[in-house]
């Protein structure tokens, strides 16, 4: 399964790109598995995912914890929290 | 009445009262937030998620009207780089009474604060950095959750 | 800043707006009255009494800045017969957060509402009546008298 | 001792005039007692103030309640409860 993982803010600028395909491993069940197993791929996503705690993700565009399944998702953000208005 | 607008321009504040207002009912209360002129920021700099940014404030401007019976909801945020004394983001909540009107008002922005993909960049001289969250803009949000008293 | 205006020209909100963000703080709050366009009035009338009403409008701005350390206060409030539609009142309160920002403008309308000498005469058809005070907008003034919780 | 008499909305419609100059007796001590007084005066003033409970008052500008003492006050204003905003 490829998923497309897009990337906000200062987590986009450790990992260096705004967005990327990725094609986890069937272990992968959860958001967090996902941002894991990312963060074992390089130092940038290592860096960029060191603090889980500072992390929020949406999965197809809604916003979820990161304990939420992955399901047949094809969009996955991570992004820190948000600091509009 | 229902607009939302994610936009580099900028606010223009008369087209958005004249929107407002075209709703017919009494009361038209609005919240506009700026670039502080006063606390050394150069450049502050909107990033968002494209399509999920819209759309979660357009869930918030329904619940908005539903809860209060609105006759319109708008929100204005500008993405992009923008200077001191700029507007950041308008909201506008048209009702028939002013009670309704500021409380709706209130709820679009402290729901947009936690519920909307936005993050800021402010650069101060050389120096850039990601505005931290708040944890009162999600105490100021969790309290329209809580049942009516 | 305090501007206190009561006139007989239309309220030019994009002017007003002007005024209360070169105060230079984060957060402008606004309420907007307008003669509604749903119940049948074909003209509002509203009369004052000169020099107690810029007296009074005064004061309500003074203890708002002092209440919630307002960068601005503003009151314009128009006089003499006007049409469904068109603007009765603008309050705006800027302050360097949106929560002063948003009680401050409820405080000028509530505090308004029942400290101003201005009095609205509605011209339906042929038959002209001059408007009951609510009891709610009475309410609504009393409950900024409550000793903060 | 001359006050001026200041009437607004249906107050001043009833009396038929938006200020006037009265001279009241040393008995008339509050606004309640003015009030009662230009009753007497005449057919309008009686219809104006019928319903007390209906009349706010101003000394020299400044609300007050009916039950106030005029002082030396120079303008008195009567009028119903206000409806702005």
């Amino acid at each position: 399964m490829t998923i497309r993982m897009v990337y906000f803010a200062w987590v986009r600028e450790r990992i260096g790109t705004g967005e990327e395909s990725v094609a986890p491993p069937a272990s992968v069940v959860t958001v967090a598995d996902l941002v894991g197993w990312l963060a074992e791929t390089s130092e940038p996503h290592a860096h960029a995912f060191e603090d889980r705690a500072r992390l929020r993700a949406a999965v197809d565009q809604e916003f979820v914890s990161l304990d939420t399944p992955i399901g047949r998702a094809q969009e996955i953000a991570i992004f820190p929290p948000v600091t509009g208005g | 009445m229902i607009h939302i607008s994610v936009q580099q321009s900028a606010i223009d504040i008369a087209a958005e009262m004249t929107r407002a207002e075209a709703a017919g009912a009494g009361a038209v209360a609005t919240f506009t937030g700026l670039v502080r002129a006063d606390d050394g920021v150069g450049t502050l700099e909107l990033e968002h998620y494209p399509g999920a940014t819209e759309a979660a404030l357009l869930r918030v401007a329904e619940q908005a009207i539903e809860r209060w019976t609105l006759q319109g909801a708008i929100i204005v945020h500008r993405v992009g780089p923008m200077h001191p004394g700029e507007r950041i983001v308008f909201v506008a909540a048209t009702a028939a009474h002013r009670g309704a009107a500021l409380e709706a008002c209130t709820y679009l922005i402290d729901r947009l604060k936690t519920d909307a993909p936005f993050w800021k960049r402010e650069t101060r001289g050389a120096t850039a950095r990601w505005v931290e969250a708040r944890d009162n803009d999600h105490a100021a949000a969790a309290r329209w959750d809580q049942p009516e008293t």
